[in-house]
């Protein structure tokens, strides 16, 4: 009974979430289009379930590393939208105070480091971060964010290395969306899974489908205690795949659209709400009546975002050093 | 910042307008047809459907020479800069890339430790001729994507830096670069490579210059006078050639005339050109996009300030920006770059008799 | 240049003379008991029957320490900067070190691009407590072993830079560095080590100091003015201002009384202990073992010819190592590396009425 | 009967280069002790099977790199003996005109770049060069030296990984030596075989007994052969043991006594000596009468180089850039 109440619980809230993290790209999108956001922009339509699955397996005081990708790592890490929000806007309510933008927005206090927009550049921040929670014999854990395009810069190789030596509380999380960039992963390297490399290291590689929400959750709950108990790193491989384009300007014709459509055939969102609906977690009319709040919420962030007061040109100065 | 600034170099009859990408892409193409062993490496660069790198320079280039000598790469930043020096050194000539000049902190090692070393380390009896690409600046990308590296490349001894300011300059530089039997690191600024490419920068100059139909080279190590002037010379590359230019413009509203000297390359350095000017005008300000600490200018300033010092009729000035990473917000990244304002405050000011 | 060069530090009754590695060691020694989160990272730096670190500075702490603290690592220089940043973040105080300043270049992303830079990034939410040490100097190892890169790091917006020329500073600057809030690159020159470590290098100098009992420290962002004088400043960092100081007792047989400057850090650098002296002396000689173009030098400089113009005079001239990598050969190393003699000529000239 | 001779004649020179890098160590190894040799050197004694096995199988034109510890290579490739004694004795005359000393040594009209000290650095020079041979259609190969330590560096990672997929012709040839510096192997990597990080990039990755030459040299050959054909790649991993200290300075505390003794058992050089007195290749007395010529030989380039000119010290300005 209660098992089932906080199960459903687990499932209505990670199925919002997601679609949190899908309006609120989709909203941003357009903000862009209409020239109202500076700077570019690098989203993550039908890469929810990734972040979400594993952002839900984690503690509050666990720590979150992110990518040039981060708006739904922030998200379904509960960095507040109003922050997120303010900081595309680059206003001084932002979440790193519009110093960051985009490519670098997190916030300690949530449980998420500033994104690192130099690709492989968290990865051994995070295996750092797991040094200190493990120094300091605080029961946290590190969830690592990274591409497949970044298993191939030399910061995967010697941060996952020393992790594994060291048996940290990091979990690498490789969200494998097949291209880096326009980049096809075929092209540059030939294994066919990223989980196959974890070999090198002497730790487990596993990889799931990465567009099933709960597949996502079970296997970073599984990665989790192994890295809770002690026994180190575990490389995660999640196949899924970005709908949006690379970066704003980017129109994706090195893609198919066959295969785009196959893709999104597999819409996460999709995928969670049918079965939600079939297991009647969802009632008819739900789906729509979470959007709306959603849609408000949404709204509401953007109305106060652009009410915000934005930095003075010489805030450019400040947090260069501390104290 | 939008008016269009035409560059004044030597236009022969037969030339056609074009933009920093475009000049670019051309370079890479008349070498690529007249010298097998150049080949290009980096990424996204030449993948079908694809952006020709970061800033279409390479757009269409792989459909000519095919992916043989179009090298598209894993995100391997040290890798591509060690793969291209031992390429160098076993007889081809390079051309590699990084899609933001931020990411040579990745190719330090390979740069600075092996390209910029094996000649010397072989007691001269091997050559590295090899082009590394980098785009400079800021465009409200943040801390990660809009800094000017080229003060730490030109503090590496043995290795050639280019920054050429417009379209004529940077094909004819380009050239020169993979002709050269050294390692050159190539400087683009992201705001002046023009409005053509997919890739239209918000803020960018609408920089376009004749560029000759017929061949021309120009060498590395030679500054260039922009706009004469007596009363102050102001040295800088890049972005702030244009500002300076700007400035100076409205410096001859208030009677002031500003040498302005585009230094075109760091490395060699036309230290003469410079010399010459302030040794005529007696007063130097040096503009820069890169922090002031430890930036291009401080050499500038050091070699005027030791073969110079009794022409100086003050002090000598930076313009530069300020010791901060990159800040994302317009705002505050406005306020970081310098600005034509305050070129022409600071000039004013230096020249105003106290 | 084996004469014993004693520092001229304040020195309480109760001191013991130390060499700069035994220096270190206490600092370390001490930090690590005063504060739980100190841990150091490194290669071979804690291994039963090993080293100490390429300098012997970390020898037997890990006796005390144990391996939970003393992080022996794989040759992984990138993440060794990058876990060290990572554990700042996460509330630790990483000591790590490069066994060459020379490996630095394959830090420069973790350090330029992240430990610099995740302060500004988080809009001054997080603090990057951290320090990493790197050997430099040249010492007969040839170009990729005798590098020195303090220049590449000044200019690094966000680092601190610190070059402790002395026993008493480097224990007293490592402590200040250790408790410091942001990343600081801490450099220690390899003939400043001392004899004692097992590692003496050949043509090290014997420098010892007085190091007191009690616990001291020297803040960072102080310059020192080491020897008085009129006629001319030398400012110097590191093994430099020892030969400096060499110099200067010579230029004094000849009647010339040159003021020598320890910088002793570069960020926070002491504007005005230079500014003072320059105005007083009116004249400066920058003294570095660094590679000329673009040296830490340049910075000096251009400050003074900032802000002390009216002051000079005379040229301001510039003692580095020219435009090349470091030689094996010792015949070139010492060409290479500033002598005595080159600095005792040049102030001459310098000083000598034209 | 020619394909024994030939055998034999192949066997004769392995040992006689075996022992020529041998005693050059062992003379080396004195001069510095008397102080006649600056600066610093990392020596190969007990690694002799690895140097000349490999090099045994290249061809004239194929090309070297190396490591910090480059002597045995640069003998076993062919470099001239006079020319690596000058360069140690930091003469003009040296193979790099005294400018680059014992961690760099190398000649390319031998077949060999000048030697990277940067552990891993010049991995990624290896699969240039091999690009350069791949692109001018020339039919040679790139044998890349370094220890098992440099297995964990960034460098390793990427290069190999992109002369994996362009399958380049280069053979990465692993030293594993057990020891990076002090640092023993276990510490630093899971893995119990480098050889097994080969799967990482999809290509074969062999382990072999780096101390019997006559073994390295066949698995050489079929690398080698691979890499001919166009097939790219392989991670060739060659187990053995150094007898010297890690560097001039070093006692070595941190290995057994039994452990040093117990490799020393397996000396390459006594090993294959043995065989070929068995198998008769070599008569009584060959050994001695090779080692006094060898002996004449290091006595003759020791003599030369220190009568041979010094650099000046204006030297130290030129070769920084070409013409
Ligand atoms: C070191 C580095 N190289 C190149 C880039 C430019 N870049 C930004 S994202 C990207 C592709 C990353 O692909 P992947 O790691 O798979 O992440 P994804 O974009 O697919 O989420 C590239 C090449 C960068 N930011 N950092
Ligand atoms: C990047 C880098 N880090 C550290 C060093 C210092 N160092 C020189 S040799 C060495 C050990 C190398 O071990 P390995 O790769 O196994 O080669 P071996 O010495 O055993 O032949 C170290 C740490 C270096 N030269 N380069
Ligand atoms: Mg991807
Ligand atoms: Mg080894």
């Amino acid at each position: 009974m209660k098992a089932q109440e906080s199960e459903k619980k687990l499932k209505l809230a990670m199925y919002r979430r997601m679609l949190l993290c899908r309006m609120f790209e989709e909203r941003v999108y357009y903000l862009f289009l209409e020239g109202r956001l500076p700077g570019t922009i690098h989203q993550s339509q039908g890469q929810e379930a990734t972040a979400v699955g594993v952002c839900s397996a984690l503690e509050p005081k666990d720590m979150v590393t992110s990518t040039h990708r981060p708006h739904s790592h922030a998200i379904a890490r509960g960095v507040p939208i109003d922050s997120l929000m303010a900081e595309l806007f680059a206003k001084l309510t932002g979440c790193c105070r519009g110093k960051g933008g985009s490519m670098h927005v997190g916030d300690v206090e949530a449980g998420m480091l500033p994104a690192i927009a130099i690709v492989g550049g968290a990865i051994p921040l995070a295996a750092g971060y797991a040094l200190a929670f493990k120094r300091l014999k605080q029961p946290n854990i590190v969830a690592c964010f990274f591409g497949e395009g970044a298993t191939n810069i030399g910061s995967f190789h010697e941060a996952i290395n020393m992790a594994a030596i060291w048996d940290l509380p990091v979990v690498f999380v490789c969200e494998n969306n097949r291209y880096a960039a326009s980049t096809a992963v075929e092209k540059v390297m030939k294994v066919k899974h990223v989980s196959e490399r974890a070999a090198a290291y002497g730790i487990p590689g596993v990889t799931v489908d990465g567009n099933d929400v709960e597949v996502v959750y079970g296997a970073m709950m599984e990665a989790g205690a192994r890295a809770r108990s002690g026994k180190g790193p575990t490389l995660l491989e999640l196949e899924t795949y970005r709908f949006a384009g690379h970066s704003r300007s980017d129109p994706g014709h090195y893609r198919t659209a066959e295969e785009v459509e196959a893709w999104k055939q597999r819409d996460p969102i999709q995928v969670f709400q049918t079965r939600l609906l079939n297991e009647g977690i969802l009632k008819p009319g739900d789906a729509e009546q979470i959007a709306s709040e959603i849609e408000q919420q949404l709204e509401a962030a953007i109305a106060q975002a652009e009410q915000d007061p934005s930095p003075e040109p010489e805030d450019c100065l400040t947090d260069v050093f501390a104290n | 910042m939008s008016s269009p600034t035409k560059t004044t170099s030597n236009q022969p009859s037969q030339s056609r307008e074009m933009t920093m990408a475009e000049a670019l892409r051309e370079a890479l193409r008349e070498e690529m047809r007249r010298d097998e062993r150049v080949i290009l490496l980096g990424e996204d660069i030449g993948i079908e459907g694809g952006f020709g790198g970061a800033f279409t320079v390479t757009l269409g280039l792989s459909e000519e020479f095919g992916h043989e000598r179009i090298l598209d790469t894993p995100i391997s930043e040290a890798a591509i800069a060690g793969i291209a020096t031992g390429a160098a050194v076993g007889g081809l000539r390079p051309v590699a890339d990084v899609q933001y000049g931020d990411f040579l902190f990745l190719t330090m090692d390979q740069l600075a430790n092996n390209a910029a070393k094996l000649r010397y380390m072989s007691g001269g009896k091997l050559s590295v001729p090899m082009v590394f690409r980098a785009p400079v600046g800021a465009t409200t990308r943040g801390s990660q994507h809009g800094q000017s590296l080229e003060a730490f490349f030109m503090h590496v001894a043995g290795l050639k830096v280019a920054c050429p300011s417009n379209p004529y300059d940077g094909k004819g530089m380009l050239k020169s670069a993979i002709r050269d039997d050294n390692p050159v690191i190539f400087f683009e600024h992201k705001l002046l490579y023009g409005s053509k490419g997919a890739r239209k920068e918000k803020g960018g100059l609408q920089v376009v210059a004749h560029v000759p139909e017929e061949e021309y080279l120009v060498p590395l190590g030679e500054a260039k006078v922009v706009r004469p002037g007596r009363d102050v010379t102001l040295v800088a590359n890049l972005l702030m050639v244009h500002k300076s230019m700007q400035a100076a413009n409205l410096l001859a509203e208030k009677g002031i005339e500003a040498e302005v000297i585009d230094v075109r390359s760091l490395v060699p350095f036309d230290w003469a050109t410079v010399f010459d000017s302030v040794r005529k005008t007696g007063r130097l300000v040096v503009v820069e996009e890169d922090n002031l600490t430890g930036g291009w200018g401080a050499e500038v300033v050091a070699r005027v300030a030791d073969q110079c010092i009794g022409y100086l009729d003050g002090p000598i000035r930076r313009i530069a920006a300020p010791d901060t990473p990159v800040p994302f917000a317009p705002i505050m990244e406005n306020f970081y770059v310098p600005s034509v304002d305050r070129i022409v405050v600071t000039v004013t000011d230096l020249v105003a008799p106290h």
